[in-house]
């Protein structure tokens, strides 16, 4: 059994991608954990900043929200919307978004608005946001996803925000000029994208899981013969998370009965 | 210039009319204009336009209490309380709305282009995307009063061979903005503290803005810090003194979000018994701001008030 | 992250390259960039290419000084002390630079196109105008290195089928923006006090930022108040510590513009050996601000040092 | 013998175009003095801005530059250029600009650019700056001339600022929604435009000088048929533009000989 849940390796598997200097557009819930974590342990320059215009908050309490109080102390610079999104394209920076969805297929692309369609709506979600923002903008991304066949899906129901759109270089012929999905960070390994077809590969499973549970978990053909099992959190990233990052464990839920920490 | 201040009751009768399009200040969980929502909704609001960016708390009680036709949005939520709002959410499946898709930098881009007279506004966010490929407004709307001919238009860059397609956005130029904000001087000059959102594109956006307010305080006490201020004075049409006017929502250095009544209506929303429920309770029995904080309680209030030094609400029990 | 902290001869040095795109900030007659402009001089710049609204009292002394060999501009002057900026008129009208006009807004909006990685931008301002039917920049340059393939084009409205014609304009993305500011952080965090111009614009729209500033202060002391910030510290490459680094020209809160100097100058400009003789007394000598503050004197500074709660020298001989 | 100069009739005279309300785009020089003696008569809600940001300042002291920072003090807001310059098409306001120039033609359209060519250039003035974005945005707009032959001109040397275009409706034709210009105001007389065909004429001359003057200094056909007496400046007026207005004569100049007051 782990001493660990699947949200505090889902953290760290994300934070690790983070490289020091990053400026990490952060949405709330696991990003703000993995930006938060990875700035303690090994990218202490990196820089968080949310789409409402909070830029680098000293972030002493988490915010539950990207409009939350909280996003505008100890900031670099307090300003709106259109500063903040903006920066997301700024040619000098590395900036990294970390996206959620509903949906997302084997290139990336992300639902984050609708089931069935406008006509007949089975679903609602509560739409892009800055995620199509982050997505068409930003020099990389990482999503956020529970690992689920009809999440993992064959074709979106709607077509929120564009990650590698059709493979290949569909997306820079499509006319962005840089960006796209880096990596996808689930509840039970991290997914990568091929690099000449853009095609998604399992590149590490968590120990407590396996490729081939993976691939049945997933709607598409998942490659999985690249696949390595998932280095475990260490102690010390663990109790970062846990005692520095979230100690009222907002994010991080209820300590689960198997864990004795 | 003397400021035109009302009362919010006055302010809604005079300066909003059925069919508006109204832009909703604010974000999610952040400085909503809830004061002046719920006086819309008692006076019985119908078919409005709202156009937003990432709206939450007043959307949804725009939308739950019937007074909503049509919503260009980027994002319907209320954060972690509702990451979809359920007012929003069931308006939608039922088709009681029409709802266009848009992301939040083309909302706000929008906005600025509204705000600034430009004829249109260019972007790469959203190429290739169901956002620029389906309309979520039926098509037979397009053109008719405030609804843009186009969504929007992909285009090859005009000036750059290189720059390969973008698209390209109407300006937004809503009938009325409303707006909550911290302070405002005795001759309208507004102060926002804290992020901005999109309010001040909002506002100059707009034909008629709305504004409520923390405080009023001397106009020489707001303009010795001039470089602080958001809006000049004469962009400003009316002006409701609204203590506490953005609550459950959050107003920075004044009051946090607050957590008990978010949760409430996390409760009470989903179902449409219940939401009528909260709205007897919490909207129509409320002449004046101090009869609903009197329900809201002061407890809540103690609860919720800002750490002056922090501008929310330290160690506050929000799960 | 840490202040990359230089002397001005360092971050020239470094930074500024032969033949770059430069965008100077302020306006006429304030916040010029003035120590990072001698400098520049004194380091013999040559085929500089400018990017500018209204600029004054820096463009003088570069252009002046032989390092400027093109423009793009709104506005040549120095104000009152010189309407039109007599080096910029005298190399005009000898063909020693290249000139292409714009208007403020088309400037500004051109610095915000960059800075928000708009592909263009439009607008009304102009139409029918020589600005949008005439080039001064000659055809064979047009489209190499930075020099846009378009100066703009006219085109219709192409989502508003009543929108008439309008104005597509090419973004700005200068190498390099020089900016003079009041307080940088000791982390990089930039706060303009009084009118922002278009710097905000500029810097973030530059692939290099270097920033001159009044007084460096602790970080925690800049991000106590980050609603009154202007520029995040990341977006910042070099910072120079500049007292009086704006002088001749005027600092909001620091000091007044020097009309003796600005006099001095406007008798000095006009001929080509007075002005040589200028360079020769206040340029070229001084390899530390404190050397040309020294040469400045006690006496002038006395006079221009702002009155605190004004941000300006009241009752200042101005004529 | 007149008691006041023609900077000071010129001043009064724009003055008196202004309403109660009007929010004025001013320059320095004639166009303050203009605008703050409007202020102190009969204008006391009309709202002074600049084009490099500066909204509604005290204007304690006269500015002799718009980036002086005497028009960053007292003010409604501290902006910058983008807020500033789009403020003059906001269409709630009536937004007043005043404007100067090196030539006019009998359209109200300025050259503040050159003279001859860029090709073979005689003279280099600053260029448009603010002008032409007002000229195109603005409400309305007065212009400040010097009444002179080779200024008042059948065609411009560089068109920089757009008035009424080729007159009639040549203006919305080019795609402006408002605007063009309502006066111009020169140290002889006050001209305005034919509301048809937006072709000058002499609206009024000044006690000290005359229409066939007016003409001779004109360097095309000027309709002087409407034209009267301007009314002198009264004694409040001139009173308050010397004594609260510029008591430094910054702008006003020196007091001529011919004065005694």
């Amino acid at each position: 059994m782990e001493n660990y849940t699947a949200t505090e390796i889902m953290a760290l598997s994300a934070g690790r991608l983070v490289h020091n200097g990053d400026i990490l557009f952060a949405g709330t819930g696991l990003s703000m954990l993995a930006a938060t974590v990875a700035k303690r342990i090994h990218a202490p320059e990196a820089i968080v900043f949310f789409e409402t215009g909070g830029i680098d908050p000293s972030l002493d309490e988490l915010p539950l929200a990207v409009a939350d109080p909280r996003v505008m102390v100890g900031t670099s610079v307090n300003s709106g919307l259109a500063d903040a999104l903006s920066l997301l394209c700024h040619p000098k920076l590395r900036t990294i978004a970390f996206l959620g969805a509903a949906q997302i297929d084997c290139y990336g692309n992300l639902n984050s608005t609708l089931l069935g369609s406008y006509e007949k709506p089975r679903q609602r979600f509560p739409g892009s946001g800055g995620a199509c923002d982050a997505a068409s903008m930003a020099y990389g991304v990482i999503i956020f996803m529970q690992h689920q066949r009809r999440r993992f899906v064959e074709k979106l129901d709607y077509f929120t925000s564009p990650g590698w759109l059709s493979g290949g270089d569909s997306r820079s012929r499509a006319g962005f000029k840089r960006g796209g999905p880096m990596a996808v960070v689930t509840d039970l390994g991290v997914m990568k994208f091929d690099e000449r077809t853009r095609k998604m590969y399992l590149d590490v499973y968590y120990p407590f899981t396996n490729p081939e549970k993976i691939m049945a978990e997933t709607g598409f053909t998942l490659d999985i013969t690249r696949a390595k099992e998932a280095l475990p959190p260490s102690d010390t990233e663990l109790s970062i998370l846990r005692k520095d990052v979230d100690p009222q464990r907002l994010i991080l839920g209820p300590v689960p009965a198997m864990i004795n920490d | 210039m003397t400021l035109n201040r009302m009362i919010a009751s006055d302010a809604v009768k005079k300066y909003i009319r059925d069919g508006d399009q109204i832009a909703l200040g604010g974000f999610t969980v952040n400085r909503n204009p809830m004061l002046i929502i719920r006086e819309m909704i008692r006076q019985e609001k119908k078919k409005l336009y709202l156009v937003v960016h990432s709206q939450g708390q007043a959307m949804e009680l725009l939308i739950g209490a019937g007074c909503v036709r049509r919503i260009e949005l980027a994002y319907g939520g209320v954060a972690r309380f509702a990451p979809t709002g359920y007012r929003f959410k069931k308006a939608f499946l039922e088709k009681k709305i029409e709802v266009e898709d848009y992301s939040n930098y083309q909302m706000t881009l929008r906005f600025m282009a509204g705000a600034m007279g430009l004829p249109f506004v260019a972007t790469k966010a959203g190429l290739a995307t169901d956002i620029v490929r389906l309309s979520g407004f039926p098509t037979e709307i397009r053109g008719q009063g405030k609804v843009p001919l186009h969504k929007l238009k992909i285009m090859d860059d005009p000036l750059d061979p290189d720059g390969g397609q973008v698209v390209v956005l109407p300006p937004l130029k809503p009938d009325v903005a409303l707006i909550h904000v911290q302070y405002v001087g005795d001759d309208g000059t507004c102060r926002i503290c804290g992020l901005t959102f999109a309010d001040i594109e909002q506002a100059k956006a707009a034909k008629t803005v709305i504004v409520t307010c923390e405080e009023i305080v001397p106009a020489d006490y707001i303009r010795r810090e001039p470089d602080q201020n958001s809006l000049p004075h004469f962009l400003i049409d009316a002006v409701v003194q609204a203590p506490f006017g953005a609550h459950p929502t959050a107003c920075h250095h004044f009051y946090d979000y607050d957590p008990m009544h978010l949760n409430l209506f996390k409760k009470m929303a989903p179902n449409d018994d219940s939401f009528k429920k909260y709205l007897d309770e919490w909207v129509y029995p409320f002449d004046s701001q101090e009869d609903y904080l009197d329900r809201v309680g002061i407890r809540d209030i103690l609860k919720i008030r800002a750490n002056p030094a922090l501008g929310y609400a330290p160690g506050l029990e929000r799960r």
